[in-house]
């Protein structure tokens, strides 16, 4: 790594058009709302600026931490489950022979090209008690009483699986959404992992399993973590799939917030909650640096 | 020639140890994995055939919303200004961010940290909050909204992404390799261009797919920094909520989809290329 | 000595893909307690043959045997064999006494049991002071150590060493030779490697078996080997050898008699082939060069000196005969006899009958 | 058809722009778009008459560019960062309550609006705009319940006590994700006005509604129309024209404004402060006020008119439909929801409450 001062000429046309362009178009008008934060709601839903904590102080009641907590339950559950699926998935990729990995590596991005919105409402189709998943069930069940059922007076009545507007189906689509944010990252650190950790490791008389647990998965830390800090921090901003295919209970932080900057017309408010999480972002990315700066000085102690 | 004998017959097929796409747990998961990214979108493609005004029962096969998808204007506009304002903010984010991610992995220079955790933010903040913050500030320095503003707040929140992916691929990269092009007596410029540049291809693809794919989903910033003539398809998609959502936009939602399956193919024998040219390296 | 088999290994070939064959009906038995080297060129099949015995590569045919015990099926982690891989692959997430602990902690041994094997195993490859600290602080021989104790704590019929010495300098390289052929005289477990290094192989090994394109091509012992090559490539392979292209002109009482043409006929005390088509070879520390005409019964020719190489030991003299070159390795003696030479000197090479070395085209 | 790509300049607007070329790219000037001829509709999608807008470009030569949004806030949110240059906005009751008090709208010049006499007389003093000054009524509906015949039958569903009996349809019901509205039916329904300012009143219908979740399935984002038609609820809290879509497809279901009241629901065409071309946008509320176009527009929306002289052209079914326009004795019943003011608040606690217990 050199020295800024050694390529000043240098390091400047690469610095600072793109700090430019961050400072004018993200920075300065973060500002705007972080001292909107500190504003009040007019009667018209209109912000006055000033300086007050109460909207800290009304983020942090009972309430709000209360969906906070619910929040990070959630988003902690769709963290581990897009790290159940999305590791072993990203393994796949990352030891498929060479030109299914390009293959498999487009068939988990092209999803993504197709509006979020629209394809979270197809899990409506998918869910809903007369949907696929429950004509699947359905059929499974009518076909299993055909079979055993003969000589049963009554067949049961096929119960639908209610999986549609509560949390479940709320976990399934932030998992949906979010799965590629953690596939793509492991997949990446993976592929540069020696081989021969693993090889060594069964060589040794563990298991698969064991391997996997305690080889595999430790050397790909990094990109497990990356990974994680992104499926957390979007699913924490997310709002429209608990919206779309949420229960009557289902409000998290994202629409809380969305909704201040909304219906409720309460901009200083809604400020003051995204900094709350922002400073809770903040930390993460901290605790990470943290964690990645450990790594480097274990690596480079010598 | 000598053939083989049958000697292994009859004896049970055994599987490398590292050979994990060929266990069948594996296949499993792909499978698994496959079937639960892809149901949604086979269930908007059918719904996109679907005779009936809204997404909801099966009324049978028709390909009028196709026809009525390519009539509407509206609709193909709203597609244009996607696409154009997802290229363009493409462009420009994969040059900056290619820029950022270079100068963070090359140099060392006072509070790098945090630079490097805020150049990272555009991703991290809720998108709401950036939305109105950038309202606000084109309304405080009076910058009328438009395709402009919607493409300066899409660059500003791709550069991060592209940074992110060229960063990693840069720290991949030779030294030597540079400073063997400037001892054979090449100037800077035609090192970067010659010698880093295509080195860093495939991360800078990689970077560029990515701020093409979150720039043309977006909704939220794009509809606060958005003015008259800037509709866009997410915008659309969004506003019809209070209608109910139509076959029309599966049909051109369908019609995305096969434009971008063929844009990533493209992508993947670009990628595939420069990667032979690696291995050939 | 009797001694019972390690490793049988059987017909065995590994086909990747159509066309390519990269182990081609390997044969042979690896004996308990043996120091066995597979050399061969890169890309000859050696590790592939190696990866097989471990358990990591499948066989397109044959069958391999481990004390007895057919091998098909049975995955790396459940083979009586551990492997010292060519990169070591000391887990760096792991301390060094953490990594050898790993490999026991399977085998359901006591705690105390444990720390003792670990305690031992480090004083084996001398690395005691060094148990907690992380692979990267390690040197890479230090680490090839942590790889070896690992594997050997595990206390494996056979010992696999994938390119052993390739990450050492040349000064560590010898030293850990030594030390490892001391080791195994010590721990009495059969060891495999694999290697391209031919001097290596010979100062290791019991026995070497040399590997060509996926076929076995002789397997003897090292001073076997370098006296007696089967083949061209063999001779080439271990060490230097002059060879010229030869006839066979029939047989005698005395023995063969062969021709190579244009520098005359001799007799030959033992024949190797059938073909009438042979090369002849002689090492060139068996040939002596002088100005005068060599008397007895020797093979001379007559040459000029093309190039001279100071080697310290040694000097390497080439002398150019009618246009096909002569290599002699000639002692770099202070005292007693000795000529020296300048390039484009007249001069006679010569070596005993009983020195040349008749070998398969 | 209407709308030429925004980028493209057509031969006329080009020689007009060139001229003023030099002053249109420095920053901070108004773009060339301000300088054409040209009206900026913004208005939500599917939400129009299919010819409304070639009418309009044919009769006045005035060029349309269309835009849109998906709520009022987003709407409200723009206009008050300083109007990006709409010309001409469509806002909900409220809505226009909280732009006119914002002075964030200009008042309706009548003289370019003589259509605006065939406004009907019921709807010339809505509290939320004393005499229009600033609105015109596009569509008006009412928000009752969509139901599903088979499952309930109309008096059931004719009281806003179904979605409070957690025995009836219970987990077969929808109410709307929105505070005011779903609040506002639990105040009619305690007796209450659905705009109280009272913070008992409120606590109350909160209660009413965390009780009730139980037997509720979902607060729909608007699209309480397409569970009622997939079967998956038989109940929706929805407005009038959503569910007459769907009523059209199949016949197993109805619509019923509750004895208790039903809310009025009106979206209305205004004219934001800072419109580049204001006399344009008063050419468009004019055009859309003629009759037929009036007509045209209700015949594809099948929302109801305020203009009395429009019904003659619109679809006798629907005229004579209690859905589009219900009996005398049921509209009056109806009350529209406006702004509260710093009540605002208290609601958005108490929604808060309902949606996450």
């Amino acid at each position: 790594m050199q020295n800024w001062r050694d390529e000043k000429n240098e390091f400047s046309i690469l610095m600072l058009p793109p700090a430019f362009w961050l400072v004018t178009f993200f920075t300065l008008p973060l500002v705007v709302v972080w001292v909107y934060s500190f504003g009040n709601r007019g009667p018209l839903g209109e912000t006055n600026l000033g300086f007050t904590l109460v909207n800290y102080v009304r983020a942090f009641e009972l309430v709000h931490m209360a969906i906070l907590w619910k929040t990070v339950w959630i988003t902690i559950i769709v963290t581990a489950l897009c790290f159940a699926f999305g590791f072993p998935m990203a393994m796949a990729i990352s030891f498929a022979p060479g030109k299914w990995k390009l293959r498999l590596l487009m068939l988990v991005i092209l999803p993504f090209w197709t509006n979020l919105l629209i394809r979270t409402y197809a899990w409506i189709a998918i869910l809903r008690p007369r949907g696929i998943l429950n004509g699947g069930l359905k059929w499974i069940h009518d076909t299993w009483y055909s079979l055993i059922g003969y000589g049963v007076e009554e067949i049961p009545k096929f119960v639908p699986w209610e999986i549609l507007y509560n949390d479940k189906a709320v976990v399934i689509g932030l998992v949906y959404v979010h799965i590629p944010f953690m596939i793509l990252p492991i997949y990446a650190t993976m592929e540069k992992l020696d081989k021969s950790f693993l090889e060594a490791s069964l060589d040794l008389g563990s298991s698969q399993m064991r391997t996997i647990f305690r080889v595999m998965m430790p050397l790909c830390m990094t990109g497990i973590v990356s990974g994680a800090m992104l499926v957390f921090v979007l699913t924490l901003g997310n709002f429209i799939v608990a919206d779309v295919l949420g229960g009557t209970n289902s409000l998290m932080i994202g629409n809380q917030i969305a909704r201040q900057f909304g219906a409720a017309r309460d901009w200083p408010f809604g400020a003051a909650l995204s900094f709350v999480i922002l400073y809770a972002t903040f930390i993460l990315l901290w605790l990470r640096s943290i964690y990645a700066a450990r790594l480097e000085q274990r690596d480079a102690k010598r | 020639m000598r053939t083989f004998s049958s000697k292994r017959i009859g004896k049970s097929k055994v599987i490398e140890p590292l050979a994990y796409t060929k266990r069948s747990v594996i296949k499993l998961v792909i499978f698994v994995n496959l079937l639960f990214l892809y149901l949604p979108l086979l269930v908007l493609i059918a719904f996109s055939f679907n005779d009936s005004k809204r997404n909801i029962v099966w009324r049978g096969f028709t390909f009028k919303y196709y026809e009525k998808t390519l009539k509407n204007d509206q609709l193909m506009e709203a597609l244009t200004n996607s696409l154009q304002v997802a290229l363009l903010a493409t462009f420009f984010a994969t040059i900056l961010g290619t820029m950022l991610g270079l100068a963070l992995q090359r140099f060392r220079f006072p509070g790098k940290g945090p630079v490097d955790a805020w150049a990272h933010m555009p991703i991290m903040i809720p998108e709401v909050c950036m939305g109105v913050s950038l309202l606000a500030f084109f309304a405080l320095v009076k910058i009328p909204l438009g395709l402009f503003t919607i493409t300066a707040s899409h660059i500003a929140f791709c550069i991060p992404f592209v940074a992110i992916v060229v960063r990693a691929r840069a720290a991949t990269i030779d030294p030597a390799m540079e400073e063997a092009s400037y001892d054979l007596g090449a100037s800077r410029i035609m090192t970067f261009w010659r010698i880093t540049l295509p080195q860093l291809a495939p991360g800078i693809i990689a970077g560029a797919l990515l701020a093409f794919t979150v720039s043309l989903d977006d909704f939220v910033i794009t509809f606060f920094t958005g003015g008259p003539g800037s509709t866009t398809f997410p915008i659309q998609v969004y506003s019809m909520i209070k209608f109910s959502v139509t076959p029309e936009i599966n049909a051109a939602s369908t019609m995305l989809i096969v434009l971008t399956s063929i844009v990533i193919a493209v992508g993947l024998v670009l990628h595939a290329k420069t990667s032979e040219k690696d291995s050939e390296l | 000595m009797t001694q019972s088999i390690a490793i049988k290994i059987d017909g065995v070939s590994k086909r990747y893909g159509r066309n390519v064959l990269a182990v081609d009906h390997a044969k042979f038995d690896i004996k308990e307690g043996e120091f066995f080297t597979l050399l061969g060129p890169s890309g000859c099949g050696k590790t592939t043959l190696m990866r097989m015995i471990a358990g990591f590569e499948t066989l397109t045919e044959g069958t391999i045997e481990i004390c007895g015990q057919d091998m098909h099926g049975v995955p790396p982690n459940k083979r009586p064999v551990n492997m010292v891989f060519q990169s070591y692959a000391v887990f760096p997430h792991m301390t060094v006494a953490e990594n050898l602990a790993y490999g026991l902690q399977i085998d359901k041994l006591g705690k105390s049991e444990i720390e003792k094997r670990v305690k031992d195993g480090l004083e084996m490859v001398r690395m005691s002071q060094f148990s907690d600290r992380r692979p990267n602080q390690l040197s890479g021989g230090q680490r090839q150590r942590v790889a070896l104790a690992r594997a050997l704590i595990k206390r494996p019929k056979v010992l696999l060493l994938d390119e052993p010495m390739s990450a050492l300098d040349a000064k560590l390289r010898e030293e850990m030779q030594v030390e490892l052929v001391t080791l195994q005289h010590e721990v009495g477990i059969t060891f495999v490697v694999v290697t391209h290094d031919q001097q290596e192989a010979l100062s290791m090994s019991d026995r070497v078996a040399v590997i060509e394109g996926g076929v076995v091509r002789q397997i003897a012992t090292p001073s076997e080997l370098y006296e007696h090559p089967k083949s061209k490539f063999v001779a080439d392979f271990i060490g230097k050898m002059t060879t010229f292209p030869g006839k066979h002109r029939g047989d005698t009482n005395a023995g063969s008699k062969i021709e190579i043409p244009h520098f005359g006929e001799f007799q030959c005390r033992e024949i190797v082939t059938d073909s009438p088509d042979l090369v002849v070879g002689i090492r060139p520390e068996k040939i002596e060069v002088r100005r005068r005409e060599p008397e007895g019964d020797v093979i001379k020719m007559r040459g000029k000196v093309k190039n001279i190489m100071y080697c310290g030991g040694e000097n390497h003299v080439y002398v150019d005969v009618d246009g096909h070159e002569i290599v002699a390795y000639l002692q770099n003696e202070t005292r007693g006899f000795h000529e020296k030479f300048q390039v484009g000197d007249d001069v006679w090479s010569y070596w005993e009958l009983n020195d040349v070395v008749v070998l398969d085209h | 058809m209407l709308n030429k790509p925004n980028h493209g300049v057509s031969r006329r607007t080009f020689l007009q722009g060139t001229a003023a070329v030099g002053v249109s790219v420095s920053v901070g000037s108004k773009p060339a778009w301000a300088q054409e001829d040209i009206v900026n509709v913004y208005n939500w999608p599917t939400y129009i008459g299919e010819t409304t807008i070639e009418t309009f470009e044919e009769t006045t030569g005035t060029r349309v560019r269309y835009d849109l949004f998906a709520s009022n806030e987003e709407l409200i949110g723009k206009l008050s960062a300083g109007n990006p240059g709409y010309d001409v906005v469509v806002a909900s009751d409220y809505a226009v309550d909280l732009l006119r008090k914002q002075d964030l709208l200009l008042p309706l010049n009548y003289d370019l609006i003589p259509n605006g006499d065939h406004l009907e007389e019921g709807f010339r003093n809505p509290v939320f705009d004393p005499g229009r000054i600033y609105s015109l009524p596009h569509a008006i509906s009412t928000i009752g319940t969509g139901f599903r015949k088979s499952e309930i039958s109309r008096e059931d569903a004719s009281s806003w006590g179904i979605y409070f009996d957690n025995a009836i349809l219970s987990g077969k019901k929808s109410l709307y994700d929105g505070s005011r509205l779903t609040m506002g039916i639990a105040l009619q329904f305690l007796g209450y006005s659905v705009n109280t300012v009272e913070e008992k009143e409120i606590h109350e219908a909160r209660d009413l509604l965390i009780a009730a979740n139980e037997g509720i399935l979902t607060f729909a984002p608007d699209s309480g129309q397409d569970l009622l038609a997939a079967g998956t609820v038989h109940a929706a809290l929805e407005w009038s024209g959503d569910i007459l879509q769907v009523m059209l497809e199949d016949d197993d279901l109805d619509f019923a404004v509750p004895k208790e009241g039903g809310l009025a629901w009106g979206d209305h065409w205004a004219v934001p402060t800072g419109a580049p071309h204001p006399e344009n946008a008063m050419k468009w509320i004019n055009h859309v006020w003629d009759p037929r176009v009036q007509a045209e527009i209700q015949n594809t929306i099948r929302y109801g008119t305020a203009n009395a002289a429009a019904k003659e052209f619109i679809n006798p079914d629907d005229v004579n439909s209690p859905v589009v326009y219900p009996p005398a004795e049921v509209w009056g019943k109806t009350e529209p929801i406006i702004d509260v003011g710093h009540a605002n608040r208290l609601y958005d606690d108490a929604w808060t409450v309902i949606r996450s217990s």
